[in-house]
């Protein structure tokens, strides 16, 4: 044999569709992870109607498992392409999205990005897709809390690095761009004393607080704000993460408004009553229906395309179907997923939260700026 | 043990009368590199499957993937060596080359447009005289110190590729090589073979220059620097130069990794710029055998296995269907690893090298009853 | 003024937290020679059994004399946990610090996965008592109650560690056991007991400092020990090692440090001035501030 | 003649694979000095050290020794020298970074009171320095603060390996001094090369020759025959009496 | 040819070594004696730059050495011996005298050579182990020598590397009666030839008085006496303080 030998597997009409998932099965990023993978269980069976087959051509799934790590991404992307899959999907965390992404340019398959939120898999290449939200459609959720941002003063606080930076500049663009005044106070991730940056924001007394952290000193991040007064004196806008974090907000939790990207409750679609039927434990969490659009996108792309990637590509491009969150469009141009966003609002103590939905907003109300394909 | 009762003979020492066959292994010893090297070079026309060692075919792309990751690891380890076992130098902060060799290449690449041709050797030099300058301060003292001075300068390093100044590094999410820059033939799938030859290469000129120096006057001194530094200052050499060129040298060696490496994982990510790695890096030159031939490469090599492979073993479904106490631990890669490492140093102290005498050992205990 | 005194307590409150940490790494480090690495999970393991017995021992509960309960138990099963790993894993290797370093790597990867495959890689919500989560207003500042309790603990712990080296024999003959173990054997002495009991020691500071730190976090998570660990060890070697005085001294400086200039300095400015004093303090004085000149 | 305060039996140590002692036997009398004789790198170190159960790791020892009706080989060193055997070793083993005081009040044993005054009276310089730092005394004040740290306690045998090496002329006396009065009463094993010191305190000796025992007998007999000194130590017995 | 000026050690208010005039000729033999703590070690570590002096200066051929790091001294020609021996625990004692060898020959610095092709390094080494009696011991890890056999390797290293001016530390502490005649043999004929200047502390006093031209008696950090041997040994002061009455 030969080196390139086994790198071309073709795949005949009676084969299998080879469908590769690496996302995070270990790590810091697991539980992210483990939501992904009851979703898209759960999609596939929607949307194929429980066959898992795509005409007479079962879809073959192989997972594995990348730690969080993009070495392991990129090796076990590199795998599955060499065995033929077409589709890769997953990448839970935007480091491995970021490296993923070009490997499937090079190589000319799909991959649909799975919950890394980063804003820069949008229009990465045009072998790339996303089956979740970005910062972006965040944080235009978070500027629905001001109504009109015209004079107002905003303070973005945000943790060092890539997450951070793209918030704030998500949000110069948006809420500053809508007329607000914009600064950002900046913490590095690994800070565990919050009081400096807490007597920064209450200094520079904002109209809104955008906070934009990720992590396990979230929580005591909040407590700061807390005790400092910063959340009874303005208005705090942040994300709503997996369910399982509602109680480490403690107190100040009712304190916040949320924007969410989705949590159990906040649709009613089809899609979200078959999933809540398939998923163990009943109960959907924030990311589900990323795995269960993947699957959705997965279904139709064999579908049109069979074994022609090309052909997947202009399948899925404007697409819209409905999913867990309703209604959700690929925009044609940079493949960003426009989709439903939520405001909600947390109540409850001790270990027993429960969100509730303000508003919803619609995928064109939440749409990103159109990004140039980049490759 | 086996009981000795005549006062003479010690075991360690081959009997005198041995075996043809014996003579004949250990005229052949020296060969067994380049055999190895051999073996190594026509891998990659191999179809064979290793089901459990490999996903896939030898040839297949993820099989050489995980080999060249493995290779470079390999060199890594060895190029560490020079430091820790042959120098006695305990550095925390290795790790910085490394990640200077990758980030290096990764944003003359990408940022700046550059063609590998001139990035890689931007990136090297750029990553030796990160060292230099490094190893110039930090030798100023010993021991602990020293290893915690290069710690604390490797974990700026992390603290500004986290930080993600000007947008260079990409902060926590890393940045993709952008392959515009790069060489058709090192990129894509098809041609991961290409990026196996090229770590494989990094390997051999590693062990090379490693083993070379070793054996050279210089390497003399710093073995002798392992043991007594005042003695070599007394014997009218400066401690001082020959740790820093040690220091620079393993730096050199580090950066040229982390061009290898970005170019096979087409890209960076802040991983490694982690003290975890430099703490790894330890770990496997231990777990291979300090200052021996092999046994940083082998332990390298090993290492970064089980570290790809035990995810997926992870995930298997041999190890779900066990009961729950075993199979929750067992499905953590980090938990098999980590109980590798203890079980390694009580099995084989002294390294996978070790390994080496003592199969010699049971050999001579074995060939007797062959010859009869 | 209130930014400097607000400053100044939680700076403090940071440092004790450090020191905490520092203490029993500290005393292993620079007593017993010993490196370890799995110092972290033993602040993990003293979190999580303190989180546990609150919800399910007993007489122990997330409040009042139940929360003393609950935190002895998790000081207890780090002491245990610290007295097992010594006996089993450590012992046998004295004097092989490379192999000890092996091991505790190790131990802290295969023990953190292990936390994290028996309860998840998320982060818990940590029972408190309720006064914990409030504020005590101190000139104008309001100054977090974790933050005090941390103070108070880090206060005690270095007083009782003082007065165990100060008024027992084992702090010499740990003294003498790192330089030379077989000449302390050979003065009759039994130096693994005495090795034995200050991992036992450092375990339950680590275990102390896991459950004070989860208090003061509000969670608890399996990764926590290990990212507090690398602060800990700066605070050790600017310290010196095997002095819990420096140690205290240089959590101050850390802590202060950190904060006012997180405050004052862009972000991430602190870390960087963290380790920067590092490698000052080692470039101009490699023993550390209070450690001992080394013989020729 | 007493029962012997000591009887090893066919010692042998066989460390990283080398035989280094080989079938060694010998008494030490319940009193006075017995000294053990040889060349560089015969092994005298190597017997005392398994002795007091200090064979390095990768060592084997085998054989039998009782001190009294207690077996010496395979116990802990620290029981050993709890039961009363005092060690003296070769390189000195002070504990550099402590004090000498402590290096002293780490010797002490429980359940018996530290005879600082005898050790004091001896060596008044170290009640001098107890606050020096070991490490810093001088390579003569390190040998005194080892032996000092063994006659805090009292001994049933002490194994002393070359206490007069590197001392001076006048110190050697008396040391020797102290240990002849030491082994007034506590029987003594001693390690030594400085032929005067043996003449002066030995009564019994044991001469080792590659890991063997050459010769045992009476010391001042061997020292006064000069063709065994010769064949046995390599020097001329003239050279024995300077 | 090595001179020491008023050269002080103090620590703190004590002063270790105490305004020390030593005056060496070339050639010559200056045997030092002195109580056990009286700073002859120390004087040794200033000399060889091991320890700055807090005062005065030391001189090789006049030029003046004092701020000089030891490998500076070492290079114009000084070796020592250490009290307590200090080999290369973890190389053969062959590979240690070959190391010796080297670094007095230059070419340390050569990371693309290979060092065991240097056959005149090897012979100097082996030559030098000779000379010491331990040629036998070649392939042992000198981290497992014996007591005495360490001694001899240090002798041997001081050896190789042809110092001009050579300070000994106690050379003979624990080498077994039979090997001292023989070391004392090769200690004088270090001197013999080429006007090679010895220092050396020994607390032997057969082997100080059969050596030395000179003896310099220290005491309390100071020179007491520097002079022939007859009239050292006849000095009161030295019997008292050092000798004492002889066994
Ligand atoms: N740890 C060890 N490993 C290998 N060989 C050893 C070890 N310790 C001692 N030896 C060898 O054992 C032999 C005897 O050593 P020992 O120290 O007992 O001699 P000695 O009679 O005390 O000599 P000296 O008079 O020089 O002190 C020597 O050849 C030495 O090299
Ligand atoms: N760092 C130090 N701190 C305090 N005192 C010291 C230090 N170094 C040496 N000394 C003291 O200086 C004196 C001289 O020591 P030195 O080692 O030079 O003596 P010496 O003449 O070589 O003795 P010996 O013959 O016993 O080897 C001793 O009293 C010693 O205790
Ligand atoms: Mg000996
Ligand atoms: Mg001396």
């Amino acid at each position: 044999g030969s080196p390139q030998d086994t790198a071309n597997g073709g795949g005949d009409s009676a084969a299998p569709v080879k469908v590769g998932l690496v996302y995070s099965q270990s790590g810091a990023l697991a539980s992210y992870g483990k939501q992904y993978i009851e979703g898209f269980r759960a999609g596939l069976d929607f949307a194929t109607g429980g066959t898992n087959k795509v005409g007479d051509r079962a879809i073959e799934i192989t997972e594995v498992d990348d730690a969080g790590d993009p070495a392991k991404a990129v090796s076990a992307a590199k795998d599955l392409i060499g065995k033929g899959n077409k589709i890769i999907a997953g990448s839970t965390a935007s480091g491995v999205a970021l490296q993923v992404a070009p490997i499937a340019a090079q190589n000319k398959v799909l991959f649909i990005s799975g919950p890394a939120a980063t804003d820069a898999v949008t229009g990465a290449n045009k072998y790339t897709f996303r089956s979740g939200r970005q910062s972006y459609q965040d944080v235009v959720t978070a500027k629905s809390f001001i109504g009109d941002p015209t004079g107002k003063k905003v303070v973005v606080f945000a943790q060092d690095g890539a997450f951070g930076d793209a918030n704030e500049a998500a949000v110069k663009a948006v809420i500053g761009g809508a007329g607000a005044t914009v600064s950002a106070v900046r913490a590095p991730a690994s800070a565990t004393e919050f009081t400096p940056f807490a007597s920064q924001i209450k200094s520079a007394k904002p109209d809104l607080l955008f906070v934009a952290w990720a992590g396990t000193t979230a929580p005591a991040m909040w407590q700061t704000l807390d005790q400092q007064g910063v959340l009874t004196s303005t208005t705090v806008v942040t994300g709503l993460d997996i369910r399982a974090s509602w109680p480490t907000f403690g107190a100040a939790g009712s304190k916040i408004s949320f924007l969410s990207h989705y949590f159990d409750g906040a649709s009613d679609t089809e899609a979200a009553k078959a999933a809540k039927t398939k998923i163990p434990g009943g109960t959907l969490d924030l990311f589900h229906p990323d795995g269960f659009a993947a699957a959705q996108m997965v279904v139709r792309a064999a579908q049109e395309g069979g074994d022609d990637v090309e052909k997947m590509i202009t399948a899925l491009e404007g697409w819209s179907f409905e999913g867990v969150k309703g209604t959700m469009t690929i925009r044609a141009e940079d493949h960003a997923l426009l989709q439903p966003m939520y405001q909600a609002s947390l109540t409850g103590s001790g270990d027993t939260f429960t969100a509730a939905a303000q508003k919803a907003l619609s995928g064109d109300e939440t749409a990103p700026p159109v990004q140039a394909m980049k490759g | 043990m086996t009981e000795v009762k005549s006062p003479e003979a010690p075991s360690a020492a081959v009997p005198s009368e041995l075996t043809t066959e014996s003579t004949r292994w250990s005229r052949l010893r020296p060969f067994l590199p380049l055999a190895v090297l051999a073996v190594a070079l026509i891998l990659p026309y191999s179809t064979l499957h290793l089901p459990g060692i490999f996903e896939g075919a030898l040839n297949s792309p993820g099989t050489l993937q995980l080999l060249a990751v493995c290779l470079v690891f390999g060199g890594l380890a060895a190029g560490y060596d020079l430091l820790f076992g042959r120098t006695g130098m305990l550095s925390f902060g290795h790790a910085l080359y490394f990640a200077a060799g990758v980030y290096g290449t990764d944003i003359l690449i990408t940022r700046a447009g550059l063609p590998l041709w001139q990035a890689a050797p931007l990136a090297i030099v750029g990553g030796t005289i990160l060292a230099g300058l490094i190893g110039a301060v930090a030798l100023r003292t010993v021991g602990i110190a020293f290893a915690m001075v290069t710690l604390a300068f490797a974990q700026v390093g992390a603290i500004l590729v986290a930080r993600d100044f000007g947008g260079l590094t990409g902060g926590e999410e890393g940045l993709p090589l952008d392959v515009s820059g790069v060489p058709a033939g090192l990129v894509g799938v098809a041609n991961t073979v290409n990026l196996y030859w090229l770590a494989l290469a990094y390997l051999v000129v590693v062990v090379f220059v490693v083993h070379r120096v070793s054996g050279s006057p210089t390497g003399r001194v710093l073995a002798g620097l392992r043991d007594d530094e005042r003695r070599i200052g007394v014997l009218g050499l400066d401690p001082y130069r020959f740790k820093l060129v040690a220091f620079t040298l393993a730096g050199g060696l580090a950066a040229a990794g982390g061009v290898v490496y970005c170019l096979i994982v087409g890209g960076a990510s802040p991983h490694i710029t982690s003290s975890e790695l430099t703490l790894s890096l330890l770990v496997m030159v231990v777990l291979g055998g300090p200052g021996t031939r092999w046994g940083p490469v082998l332990g390298g090599i090993l290492y970064m296995y089980l570290d790809h492979r035990l995810v997926s073993v992870g995930s298997s479904g041999a190890i779900d269907a066990l009961p729950a106490f075993l199979s929750r631990p067992l499905s953590q890669p980090l938990f098999v690893l980590g109980t590798v490492f203890i079980l390694a140093v009580y099995f084989f102290p002294g390294g996978l090298a070790s390994l080496a005498p003592r199969l010699t050992l049971l050999r001579n205990a074995l060939s007797p009853r062959r010859r009869g | 003024m209130d930014a400097v005194i607000l400053l100044t307590l939680t700076g403090l409150g940071l440092a004790a937290l450090y020191f905490l940490v520092a203490s029993g790494l500290s005393l292993v480090f620079g007593l017993a020679d010993v490196l370890n690495f799995a110092h972290g999970l033993f602040l993990g393991v003293g979190a999580y059994a303190t989180w546990w017995a609150a919800g399910n021992l007993p007489g122990a509960g997330p409040d009042g004399l139940g929360f003393v309960v609950a935190v002895a138990f998790g000081v207890a099963a780090g002491t245990l946990m610290a007295v097992l790993v010594e006996l089993v894993l450590i012992r046998p290797l004295y004097s092989r610090t490379i192999e000890q370093v092996l091991v505790t790597v190790g131990l802290s990867l295969a023990g953190v996965a292990l936390l994290q495959a028996t309860w998840g890689a998320d982060a818990r919500p940590f029972p408190r008592p309720e006064w914990t989560r409030q504020v005590t207003t101190i000139l104008g500042a309001q100054v977090p109650n974790g933050g005090l309790l941390l103070i108070v603990a880090a206060v005690l712990v270095l007083g009782a560690i003082l007065a165990f080296l100060q008024w027992t024999r084992y702090g010499l003959i740990i003294r003498a056991g790192v330089e030379n173990r077989e000449m302390v054997t050979a003065l009759g002495i039994d130096v693994r007991k005495a090795f034995t009991l200050v991992f036992a020691i450092g375990g339950a500071a680590a275990a102390l400092a896991g459950a004070l730190g989860s208090v003061y976090f509000g969670t608890v998570s399996p990764q926590q020990g290990g990212s507090l660990l690398i602060f800990a060890f700066i605070v050790v070697v600017i310290g010196g090692m095997g002095s819990v005085v420096g140690s205290a001294y240089a959590a101050v400086a850390v802590g202060l440090l950190q904060q006012f200039v997180n405050y004052y300095g862009t972000s991430g400015l602190g870390d960087i001035c963290v380790v920067a004093l590092l490698a000052v303090v080692l470039l101009l004085r490699p023993q550390g501030i209070a450690g001992k000149v080394a013989t020729a | 003649m007493m029962e012997p305060i000591l009887t090893v039996e066919e010692l042998s140590v066989r460390i990283a694979g080398l035989h280094i002692l080989q079938g060694v036997s010998f008494t030490v009398a319940p009193t006075g000095v017995t000294v053990l004789l040889g060349r560089n790198g015969v092994g005298k170190t190597t017997t005392l050290r398994a002795l007091v159960g200090l064979t390095p790791r990768n060592g084997e020892v085998r054989g039998t020794a009782q001190m009294g009706n207690r077996a010496l080989l395979g116990q802990p060193t620290h029981r050993l020298v709890r039961s009363g055997l005092g060690y003296v070793p070769e390189d000195r083993c002070v504990f550099a970074g402590l004090t000498v005081a402590e290096n002293l009040r780490l010797a002490e044993r429980r359940g018996s009171t530290p005879a600082y005054d005898r050790v004091f009276a001896l060596f008044p310089e170290l009640d001098r320095r107890s606050r020096q730092r070991a490490g810093s005394l001088s390579g003569g004040q390190q040998q005194m603060l080892a032996i000092g740290r063994v006659l805090i306690n009292d001994n049933r045998l002490l194994l002393v390996d070359e206490p007069t090496k590197g001392l001076a002329p006048k110190v050697v006396t008396e040391v020797a001094e102290v240990l002849e009065r030491v082994a007034e009463s506590v029987p003594v094993l001693l390690v030594e090369q400085n032929l005067a010191v043996v003449r002066r305190l030995a009564h019994d000796a044991v001469v080792l020759a590659a890991g063997q025992v050459a010769w045992t007998g009476n010391a001042q007999e061997l020292l006064a025959e000069t063709e065994l000194t010769r064949s046995l130590l390599g020097v001329g017995s003239a050279e024995v009496h300077h | 040819m090595l001179a020491t000026h008023g050269l002080t050690w103090r620590i703190g208010e004590v002063a270790i070594v105490d305004s020390v005039e030593i005056d060496l000729a070339p050639g010559e033999f200056l045997g030092v004696i002195g109580p056990n703590g009286a700073g002859k070690t120390s004087l040794f570590n200033l000399i060889t730059g091991l320890r700055r002096a807090t005062e005065g200066r030391v001189t090789l051929d006049g030029q003046d050495i004092s701020a000089l790091p030891p490998y500076r001294r070492a290079r114009l020609g000084l070796g020592r011996t250490f009290q307590a021996s200090s080999v290369f625990g973890s190389l053969s004692v062959r590979e240690n005298v070959r190391l010796a060898v080297q670094a007095h020959r230059g070419g340390s610095m050569k990371l693309w050579r290979r060092a065991a092709a240097d056959r005149e390094v090897a012979a100097a080494a082996d030559a030098a182990l000779h000379r010491v009696g331990l040629a036998h011991r070649g392939t042992t890890l000198a981290g497992t020598l014996a007591h005495g056999e360490k001694r001899k390797l240090e002798i041997a290293l001081l050896l190789a590397g042809e110092p001009r001016v050579m300070l000994l530390d106690e050379p003979m502490a624990g080498v077994s009666a039979e090997d001292v005649p023989e070391l004392v043999q090769v200690i004088r004929s270090l001197t013999g030839d080429s006007g090679r200047s010895v220092l050396m502390v020994e607390h032997h006093m057969d082997v100080i008085l059969e050596l030395a031209d000179r003896i310099a008696v220290m005491h309390h950090g100071a020179l007491l006496a520097c002079d022939t041997p007859e009239t050292v040994m006849a000095n009161p002061t030295v019997q008292e303080a050092y000798l004492g009455e002889s066994l």
